[in-house]
């Protein structure tokens, strides 16, 4: 799945890294096809460029050679809410129909039977990132037709669009799962099947989705990953992305 | 630390002990254990483990928080026995994401008693949680989601160095810790280092935190372990995946805090009876270059 | 700095040279008055006297601002002689004061549409500017200040040093430079030294402007003379005080820019004009010691 | 008059301080009797110890060698709205019997005889500073019983006080001028004769102040500078204040 995400990402393209297997993602795309990712941790670093796969978010190697380590203030209000965000991760325990996130809580907000650990920064990333990315394994359980807990909003939440509810952000354009790709139809915000993994039927990816879930009418393939992406990255390159459009001296 | 915890942080009170990944100050934390404070609100962005042992000893009453989890491993688990329900007690909770955590230090630090955010469209934590509200814009007429000013009892800061007045230098990730300490009422500043006033000096751009604002100042080497401090020590990751088998087991948290909290009477004591660790996670160099101050 | 002006800069735009006494870049200001801007809505928190320069050369329709002197001297007579009705054209004026245009940046680089302030009660400012507001806070019920937020055409920061990327560093007095290139659509950036970019990854704390907002880079030696560039050149006071006989004379000052503005090419024919300001101005050696960033 | 305004100060205390005669003032202060004083300039200069008596508030001697420099939106949101400068210094083309003053215009604003440089920090100063001090020279044009524009609001505003308008700090205390100090009376909010410079009789006063002056039952004495005073400062001491309460090591 890492390496699937991985080949979503278009290079130079400033990014919001998740903690997981959007990290794995992120830098996978960094090591391979896109050295001029700029990565963005809610921790802080910019245009991090870690000489060893991370850990956590907030790892010390994000630091160590990164081009800007800023507050949080200034990650989520001149970054994240300024709209400098082209593509944002999303994981959770539960995503339904109109890619709405649950990371909240299995069961009532009041007495819940699983306490997941909610929201960090994933609700204000889904409402301010051009547009989300959200990864997870196809299960009916993971992939209810309504999730438990709306934590981070998808492309309709209750009856009303992300259009009328005032999100600047385009929401989670696609959902890479272990057995297919979904996208988000354009018209109704439903999530579609849109790509299948090689062997891969429609009938199995319905069977871990909660929705009679719709396609397109051609099913695309998702390619194998490479013997690029199958191994972590290692020193990557330390280049970045150059997006200044003048260099004058004088 | 024994006394600054005595003095500055008292049964009842609203402690923050900040820090995203980094520079979280374990050691307060295990002195408040310690000192068998009750009744704390204890409010961060990311609880982390050091909520979590709190948490297990019974010091708290409530949680503010949005994201509590073991970064990168799994859960908290005496946190997820309390609110759960399946621990004696139970615990309070008050929920935000990072961003309206974030936000409510501000409003703090700047002593708003709001700040205003574009957020929770499409959500349930308002519902969850009915103190994020919503403001009218006086110039475009929008509505945007408010959350309120935290202004906590107590905030202890863990740095890389300070002079004695308190005057105190971070480098690396910086998370909210200047939000948290100009919001709070007293604030304490536990430090790698204690340095000459003139070490300060001599770079002013890199304080984060000033003497005038501060209570009291710590020595405290090794004190975020197993957090880390960037140019001092890296992070314990070991540690963290341990924990998730140490707090899924009441017994053995309730061990662990007897062996490496309440049996040791200091941080001293924690690392001398670990004493690989200073030897695995000692941080290799990485100097930065000076800059000029002059004129 | 012929090209980035040529290609940011727009009649009509608002623009912002920011800078509090440090790093303003007159060259930025120079340059656009010799390629004979209009219409130019100029924003700043204190004008200072480039500002009084491009008001004398015509490029301003509008002054928005919330200090109009000569720090420490006096007056601004270009800027006094338009709003006070004694030269052609005239000024549009829009005041705040610093808090004020502090906020409105604040504002603009949250993307915000305003930002609350406890502030302004008592003062005739809101008479004055009808846009100081006012909204009432969802939690307490009181009423606190509001300034609409300020989202330049683009911004002009003059910086220590930056790399080919666009990631600008400072120290020093850094004013409100970061929250005024977040706000802005275009953002150039003009520094003393362009370095490699090994440079900048090497202190990442001390990163101000990351290159992901960066429209244009301009290596400029002295490009912020008469003001100035810690570590790199003290500020000309001299010039400052000799200001307020040149501006005071609109003829004085008219020969004034014909010298050292339109009769120069750039901003190394304005130094060689000069050659004493190097030798005269020149900073001493005050150096930091580096920080250890390693894990 | 610096001299004097030098004296107000504290040792120890946070001090805001302006352009100009304040500047003088305070950095007399530091030099002489109150080595602790911790500085604060609107530019972001923290704890500032400057080698030179600085021409600006942005004098690049304010940075050398200060213990912190910080953004102007910390100076404005942390320090000042925060409530933490005990004291700040004001002056003005025209201070009114309640101690408002006017940087801002003489004549109608839209149409103004003199255009004055404007509030800068001025405004939020006033209203947030625990006290402030007010310096100004004496003269019937700079003392109107109501000045053309309130830049800076004093003990009242209209017809309504401090309290009612909601203003945190505690206002303007004193007005120190070149031949007496005027209080705030603490029932009437109106600035009362409170002493006299050595040789100015009570007349003297009144004939440079454009209201009916009131004066407290005992005039004091001022002063007159000390040779200490009389020199600008040189190499001051470096100390700075010793706030914190502990610093045990463990």
């Amino acid at each position: 799945m890492a390496a699937v995400a991985a080949r979503e990402l278009r290079d130079g393209e400033v990014v919001f890294v998740g903690i997981g297997l959007p990290n794995l993602a992120c830098n996978l795309a960094r090591a391979t096809h896109a050295p001029n990712l700029v990565l963005i941790y809610e921790s802080g670093a910019v245009g991090a460029g870690p000489e060893r796969l991370p850990v956590s978010i907030g790892d010390p190697a994000l630091v160590t050679g990164s081009l800007m380590v800023c507050g949080m203030a200034d990650v989520f209000q001149l970054f994240l809410q300024n709209g400098r965000i082209e593509v944002g991760f999303l994981g959770g325990a539960q995503v339904d129909r109109y890619g709405n996130i649950n990371t909240t809580v299995i069961g009532p907000y009041e007495r819940p039977a699983v306490r997941l650990p909610g929201s960090g920064g994933a609700a204000e990333i889904a409402v301010h990132a051009q547009r989300t990315l959200i990864v997870a394994k196809l299960s009916p359980r993971a992939f209810p037709a309504r999730v438990d807990f709306v934590t981070s909003p998808g492309q309709r939440c209750g009856e009303r669009s992300r259009r009328e509810l005032g999100m600047p952000g385009a929401g989670p354009v696609k959902v890479i799962t272990d057995k297919a790709i979904l996208e988000a139809d354009p018209a109704t915000g439903e999530m579609v099947l849109a790509a299948l993994y090689p062997g891969v039927t429609a009938d199995e990816v319905q069977q871990g989705v909660g929705w009679p879930l719709s396609r397109r009418p051609r099913l695309a393939a998702v390619a194998a990953p490479t013997e690029a992406f199958a191994r972590p990255p290692r020193a990557p390159a330390r280049r970045h992305v150059r997006r200044c459009l003048l260099r004058a001296a004088s | 630390m024994r006394d600054a915890v005595s003095r500055f942080v008292h049964d009842g009170d609203t402690v923050v002990i900040e820090g995203f990944t980094h520079l979280i100050c374990f050691a307060a934390g295990h002195e408040i254990i310690r000192q068998r404070r009750r009744d704390l609100t204890l409010a961060r962005l990311t609880p982390d483990l050091i909520y979590d042992q709190m948490i297990a000893a019974g010091c708290a009453r409530k949680l503010v928080f949005s994201w509590a989890g073991n970064p990168g491993v799994g859960s908290l688990h005496a946190f997820r026995r309390a609110v759960e329900g399946k621990s004696r007690g139970g615990l309070e909770i008050e929920e935000y994401s990072h961003f309206g955590m974030v936000a409510r230090f501000s409003a703090g630090a700047a002593r708003l008693p709001f700040w205003p955010l574009r957020n929770y469209m499409g959500t349930d934590l308002p519902t969850a949680n009915p103190r994020i509200r919503s403001v009218m814009c006086p110039y475009t007429g929008e509505a945007l989601a408010t959350v309120p000013a935290l202004n906590p009892g107590v905030t202890i800061v863990h740095a890389q160095r300070a002079d004695r007045g308190g005057n105190t230098q971070m480098w690396g990730l910086v998370g909210v810790q200047k939000e948290a300490a100009f919001a709070s009422e007293r604030v304490i500043v536990v430090v790698e280092e204690l340095v000459d006033e003139q070490v300060i000096r001599s770079d002013p751009n890199r304080t984060v935190i000033p003497g005038v604002i501060v209570s009291g100042v710590v020595l405290e080497p090794w004190g975020a372990h197993p957090s880390y401090a960037q140019g001092y020590y890296d992070r314990d990751n070991d540690f963290y995946v341990a924990w998730e088998s140490i707090s899924r087991d009441p017994d053995k948290l309730a061990r662990y805090l007897d062996e490496f909290v309440y049996d040791v009477p200091d941080r001293a004591g924690y690392m001398e009876k670990q004493p690989h660790l200073a030897v695995r996670l000692k941080a290799k160099e990485r100097l930065s270059r000076g800059v000029n101050y002059g004129f």
